[in-house]
């Protein structure tokens, strides 16, 4: 492997574009993670079966396009709702008796994910299948020299409105009081009449419906088969850990990481681009464990 | 405590030996001896042939149809009186996507259900993991998928397009057609690279030059780095080894990206049927693909091939695809070098050893290797190679219509041979018995 | 009699506030000391200061003559200082006998306490411990499944068992029951003189029985310093605890 | 007679241990000379390794770590290397053949060790547990715990796997090396369906099952299981926690590193998929099954769930992984001690036969 080959040389153009690719990227990440970041942030639960989530999200999207004729933008919320009331019953069957053994969370939604995928194959069929879009989403949009695919600004556009929607919810809503009452204490929530399973159960449905509509948005960019929810989970993980937990948190965790990722692989390649980000996360988080933005506390 | 575990160790050190004493076979004995010595082929039994490829997991989606196909192929040759009167019975193992069941389920093949052939995997890498097994008992193992050569073993037959014959045809014609830049994207893998070396070759010899070359790992999806590098390099033409699922992600962002089949084509060597399936028939149209077969293909021995296949009860997956074919052909080789291995044993069925298969299917007798007529082989005439058991045949191209199938724009006039080592002539020449290394040695299973 | 435990200037700051500001301690071998305050007066901060689990801002903590600030927890418990938690912590997935094996420890080295199978030494001194506090009959009962006072009880005799110069005792009586409080300070009047124990206590009638001197801290400072007598007298304190019943009431 | 249950009499267990390898030591007399079933065996050995490596790991270190793949896979490289050197020639065939296309014109100096087959055996092993105490102390002394961890070792696993793919001409990639012939080593050729390997991979086994036991009953072993319950108070009683946990996690992928090493023997193949997430979590599932706070549970859930899967009818390959899933949620929620604790608390009402052993203080506070 010459040294060539491996390296390419800067070049303005294509570095800004990469650097548009990189937002992109993170727009990715983020609407990945969004829901993730809910769960995590506010119940502590390591939610292995997101990536699935996401992946019935796609599935629901081309079910309810390929067999009912659907228009996709209408497909989004119904596939938020499926898949925030699969993620309730998850939540009710498995997950609120786990609250006090996180890790035993992180194995048993292990298990889910299993369950989850091999189900879609077999209903299914492994075969990778794809979704038609909205014209006004199948072009590109020419700014200067810069060529991007109207689907891409969709993801991005949509992705500030989650973190919107979800900050304005957690933040602003009577829910959000809720919320995040129950997450610093839930004993004194109970006294103030909060019913913090229920909160729980809502937050996590929350979290999985977050994934779903993910799922239907990344239909549109990219196929859809029983395994891809495995191609987003991990980075939503590091995207969510690195963050802290926070929602701005992984705002920011998304941006970063989708830039160094597009920057990387601007130079080198896709694969080894990977390698350094992980280990560049790795070693992130064992000086900042508590993730970005959280300032460092006491342990215990 | 402390007496009884001392004893305990004692006592076991003692028990040990002991078992070692009375049993000495237990490490004395080579099995495998004994075990190669019974015959693969009984004289009032069937001929098994083993099936190895994944009913399930990621991979079942292109290798179930090779477990159909071979089911056919071996029923047709059944109702056709089998081999020599005998009956052909298959013996199908899942082998789950799992590259260490692939390794498992192959010696169960072997040790346990004595098949006399192996056929099967669609990927390299299964491949490479079931060889070293194949060739420890001398078996014999039909890979039907399209390969990177620079492999010299000696039980092995294969029934698909090395990587010189790929894109023989498929790079003159698109650097004449399109013009002369080209930009190589593959699946960050073996085959594609060296695929793509070999492409390399021909372009030099058309006139092309490569204008960029990038990998992205298997599964992939994110082909947006890509593109801005391709957008930037403006080739004539892409030239896409990426395979499966990230295939499929290549040609749907391609259009998202705005990208037009007509103005900058991508020319694949794997992009069959059932991807342009998968992808949807407008992200496929226009695009080119180099392969020995088609399903459209005009000519009768394809078209009743695909009417009875898609007819029979293994024809459910709805396709007839490149490796299906090859697939196909590799069960219909094998029976006619199981025949001729029948005569070389003499008519004694249990004289016949897998190796001997392979052995008589190059130029024996001065009979010529064995191959398939126009009146057998969907794809049109084909032989195998004396020398590396690889098969001669005749890359064709098609362009993707859209309808989600190929247009036969060009056959090669000639039948194109296998050459393991083409762009490596220093390493050797492979020949039936091994890598004749240019210094006279001669070197078995390279693998 | 000597001074083991020196706090110099000892303070422990966030952005917005000062737990523990500038507070000086003196304890001499062998006393009991008691350090009394309302909550948030930094008395268990002040625990974590010298035990090193929290580091602090400013100051200097000698122990028995040697500088121990800034080395890790358990360096600071291998110069001598054994720690009780405010929240009885044992290991609950261990027997009561294991729990004070891992206590008793000859070697803190894992290599070495991989040819350790626990023989020979350290038996009498964990028969000791387990007579001290009552525990004869729980020896192989999983940590986990002990009363609360027999937890209290066990992690005191871990910490005993390691035979430390200074005990630091974070609320050794809560949640007890008046028997077990009695218990307890049995225990803990054995000790004193072979000890040197400092702790932090709410139930007064049981400092009242067990404690020579006491420091009693407000706002992260020393408020008053003495025997009982004289602190409950102290007109500052009277002061700070103004419409109170005293201290014992605040406590 | 006495009350204590017999699941935990350290007799009891030493008994059950002696009486599994040694039936397990006599099963190819049984067998007779069937190859297939020797190295299936064998590779169910491999896979009791790895699950064993969990056991230490996590349930009596209390670290979960989802990239005990890292050292299987590390080391199955090492070995592969090795095997691919013992094949070729010094002189007239030095180089393997996959690096010749991948332009590689000399053998690369990382692989010049490998000539050796014992510096091979060495660095096989050792430069996983090199890496392991590295990463672990990076971890342990930034006191990560719990889920950290998991996913610490997840993203360091999906660099490896990244890394070794694309380091085509080091590793020969996605394909993986496959190296010709068996292993051989101080004139012993070790073929892979004798019952040769089946001694080699049992042995491991039990070699690696009783150092573990013994290490757990050392005081060595009752102290990273008081880390596990509670880190500080260990702290506070004088610990080096995180040296320990470091120690423990080193072991763990020493284990596992010979875990690697045997399986590369047995299937002469090694590729990137040893280091897959997959693998790794599948790992943990077994360990977990069977019970984590037991090395014999969990060596016996390695060993069903995969007998299982080679063994179950067609009529369930489809729905494989759904019943797989689902057992994997019931054990999590309902049975946090796996298998092994289903069985604890069965015999508890089994009165034990035993004599009691000496338990006062002053007798033997030995275990």
């Amino acid at each position: 492997m010459s040294v060539h080959d491996f390296w390419t040389p800067f070049a303005l153009e294509p570095f800004i574009s990469a650097l548009i690719i990189g937002l992109s990227l993170a727009s990715i990440w983020l609407v990945a993670a969004l829901g993730l970041t809910i769960i995590y942030g506010t119940m502590g639960v390591i939610n292995m079966a997101h990536g699935e989530f996401i992946m019935l999200g796609a599935y629901i999207t081309w079910v309810l396009q390929y067999f009912l004729g659907f228009p996709w933008l209408l497909c989004l919320p119904i596939s938020f709702v499926i898949v925030a009331f699969i993620g309730w019953l998850v939540e009710r069957g498995l997950i609120r008796h786990l609250y006090d053994r996180p890790l035993d969370t992180l194995l048993a939604t292990w298990g889910v994910s299993l369950v989850f995928i091999q189900s879609i194959r077999l209903i299914f069929g492994g075969e990778p299948q794809y979704i038609d879009t909205p014209e006004f989403l199948s072009n590109v949009v020419q700014i200067g020299f810069l060529n991007i695919p109207s689907m891409r600004i969709f993801i991005f556009g949509m992705a500030l409105v989650l973190v919107g929607l979800t900050w304005a919810l957690l933040y602003k809503s009577n829910f959000g009081i809720q919320v995040r009452s129950v997450m610093q204490n839930p004993q004194m929530a109970a006294s103030f009449v909060i019913n913090s399973s229920r909160v729980y159960g809502l937050t996590f449905a929350y979290g999985a419906g977050l994934a779903g509509i993910s799922g239907s948005m990344f239909s549109g960019l990219k196929t859809i088969f029983p395994d891809m929810g495995l191609g987003y989970v991990v980075e939503a993980f590091l995207v969510v850990v690195t963050g802290g937990g926070e929602l701005f948190g992984s705002l920011a965790t998304a941006g970063i990481m989708g830039e160094m990722f597009s920057v990387f692989s601007y130079f080198t390649n896709d694969t080894f681009a990977r390698f350094v980000l992980f280990v560049l996360i790795v070693i992130f988080l064992r000086f900042r464990p508590q993730g970005i933005f959280t300032p460092s506390m006491a342990r215990r | 405590m402390r007496v009884s575990r001392r004893n305990f160790v004692k006592g076991a050190a003692v028990g040990a030996a002991g078992v070692a004493a009375a049993f000495p076979q237990l490490y004395i004995k080579d099995h495998g001896q004994a075990w190669g010595a019974k015959p693969w082929i009984y004289k009032d039994g069937n001929v098994k042939v083993g099936l190895l490829w994944s009913q399930t997991g990621n991979l079942s989606v292109v290798e179930n149809d090779s477990t159909q196909v071979s089911l056919f192929a071996i029923d047709k040759l059944n109702a056709e009186g089998g081999i020599a009167g005998k009956q052909i019975e298959p013996v199908v193992v899942d082998a789950k996507s799992d590259i260490k069941v692939y390794s498992e389920k192959m010696t169960q093949l072997i040790l346990r259900d004595r098949v006399a052939t192996v056929h099967g995997s669609y990927t390299s890498a299964s491949r490479r993991a079931v060889m070293p097994i194949i060739m420890k008992w001398n078996h014999l193992y039909y890979y039907p998928t399209c390969y990177e050569g620079r492999e010299c073993m000696q039980n092995i037959i294969n029934t698909g397009p090395l990587a010189n014959q790929h894109s023989y045809d498929l790079v003159p014609y698109m650097v004449k057609n399109f013009g002369p830049k080209v930009y190589l994207v593959g699946s960050n893998y073996i085959w594609p690279k060296e695929s793509n070396k070999n492409v390399k070759v021909w372009l030099e010899r058309a006139g092309g030059e490569v204008v960029g070359e990038d990998y992205v790992p298997l599964g992939g999806s994110e082909f947006s780095p890509v593109f801005n590098k391709i957008r930037q390099q403006e080739p004539d033409w892409i030239m896409s080894t990426v395979v499966g699922d990230s295939d499929i992600a290549l040609h749907r962002q391609f259009l998202q990206e705005g990208f037009k089949s007509d103005k900058m084509p991508i020319a694949a060597l794997t992009t069959g049927e059932i991807e342009t399936a998968a992808m949807g028939h407008e992200a496929g149209a226009g695009h080119f693909l180099s392969a020995p077969y088609f399903q459209d293909l005009k000519n009768p021995t394809n078209e009743w091939f695909v009417d009875a296949y898609l007819s029979s009860q293994y024809g459910g997956g709805g396709v007839t695809h490149y490796n299906m074919e090859e697939t196909y052909l590799g069960i219909l080789i094998w029976k006619k070098g199981v025949e001729r291995a029948l005569e070389e044993a003499g008519g004694d069925w249990e004289a016949i050893t897998p190796r001997m298969i392979r052995d008589v299917s190059g130029n024996w007798n001065g009979q010529g290797p064995v191959g398939l007529s126009d009146e057998e082989s969907p794809e049109g005439k084909v032989w195998i190679d004396p020398d590396n058991f690889n098969i001669w045949l005749k890359p064709k191209i098609g362009q993707c219509g859209s309808n989600g199938q190929f247009t036969i724009v060009k056959e090669a006039p000639e039948h194109v041979g296998p050459d393991p080592f083409a762009i490596y002539p220093e390493r050797g020449v492979c020949k039936a018995d091994g890598l004749h290394k240019p210094d006279g040695t001669i070197q078995k299973d390279v693998l | 009699m000597s001074t083991i435990l020196e706090l110099q200037g000892v303070t422990k700051a966030y952005d917005q506030y000062t737990v523990v500001d500038n507070f000086n301690l003196q304890v001499t071998m062998g006393e009991l000391r008691c350090l009394l305050g309302p909550n948030g007066a930094g008395k268990t901060t002040t625990m974590d200061l010298i035990t090193g689990r929290q580091k602090m801002t400013s100051g200097k903590v000698i122990f028995n003559g040697r500088n121990i600030s800034g080395m890790t927890e358990h360096r600071i418990v291998q110069q001598g200082i054994g720690r009780k938690f405010q929240i009885p912590a044992v290991f609950k997935d261990l027997t009561v006998r294991d729990n004070l094996q891992v206590a008793f420890t000859r070697t803190t080295n894992p290599f070495m306490n991989m040819v350790e199978f626990g023989r020979g030494g350290g038996r009498a001194r964990l028969q000791e411990v387990v007579e001290l506090v009552g525990l004869e009959k729980r020896l192989d009962e999983l940590g986990g499944n002990l009363s609360h006072g027999e937890t209290q009880w066990l992690e005191i005799g871990m910490v005993l068992t390691q035979n430390p110069k200074l005990l630091l005792m974070d609320e050794p009586t809560a949640g007890m029951t008046e028997q077990e409080t009695q218990k307890t300070s049995e225990i803990f009047n054995r000790l004193k003189g072979e000890h040197t124990l400092i702790v932090v206590e709410h139930d007064m009638t049981f400092v009242r029985e067990i404690a020579d001197i006491i420091t009693l801290m407000h706002l992260g400072k020393t408020l008053a310093e003495g025997p009982m007598d004289e602190v409950e007298n102290n007109p500052k304190v009277r002061e700070v605890y103004l419409g109170t019943e005293g201290i014992s009431d605040a406590a | 007679m006495h009350k204590t249950n017999l699941y935990h009499d350290k007799r009891a267990q030493w008994a059950v241990y002696a009486i599994f390898f040694g039936v397990l030591a006599l099963l190819p007399v049984w067998m007779g000379d069937d190859p297939f079933t020797l190295n299936q065996y064998a590779r169910y050995g491999v896979f009791g390794i790895l699950a064993l490596s969990v056991s230490l790991v996590w349930g009596f270190g209390g670290i979960l770590s989802l990239g005990q793949g890292i050292a299987f896979g590390m080391a199955a490289y090492g070995m592969a290397a090795t095997m691919q050197m013992q094949y070729q020639d010094p002189v007239n065939d030095p180089i393997p053949s996959f690096m010749l296309t991948n332009e590689l014109t000399a053998l690369p100096t990382v692989w010049e060790p490998f000539w050796n087959t014992s510096v091979g055996l060495i660095l096989s092993m050792g430069i996983p547990v090199l890496f392991f105490t590295i990463f672990g102390i990076l971890i342990f002394q930034a006191r990560l715990a719990g889920a950290f961890v998991a996913i610490m070792t997840l993203a360091m696993l999906g660099a490896w796997y990244n890394m070794a793919y694309d380091m085509q001409p080091f590793t020969a990639g996605f394909n993986g090396i496959s190296p010709p012939s068996a292993f051989k080593a101080f004139g012993v050729e070790v073929d892979p369906y004798s019952s040769m390997i089946y001694w080699v991979s049992l042995g491991v086994l039990a070699a690696l099952t009783v150092s573990t036991k013994l290490l757990l009953q050392s005081k060595f072993g009752t102290i990273i299981q008081a880390i596990r319950d509670d880190a500080e108070r260990a702290r506070f009683l004088g610990y080096n926690v995180a040296f320990y946990q470091v120690v423990v996690f080193a072991l763990g992928g020493l284990i596992a590193a010979l875990g690697g090493m045997v399986w590369v023997i047995i299937v002469q193949y090694v590729s990137p998929t040893a280091l897959e997430i997959f693998f790794s979590i599948t790992i943990v599932i077994w360990a977990a099954v069977g019970g984590r706070m037991s090395l014999f549970g969990a060596i016996f859930g390695a060993i069903f769930i995969n007998a299982a899967q080679s063994y179950v009818g067609d009529e369930f390959q489809a729905t494989w992984f759904i019943i797989l899933g689902t057992i994997f949620i019931v054990v999590v929620r309902f049975l946090p001690k796996g298998l092994a604790g289903l069985f604890e608390y069965a015999i508890s009402f089994v009165p034990n036969p035993l004599p009691a052993p000496r338990t006062s203080v002053n007798s033997d506070i030995a275990k």
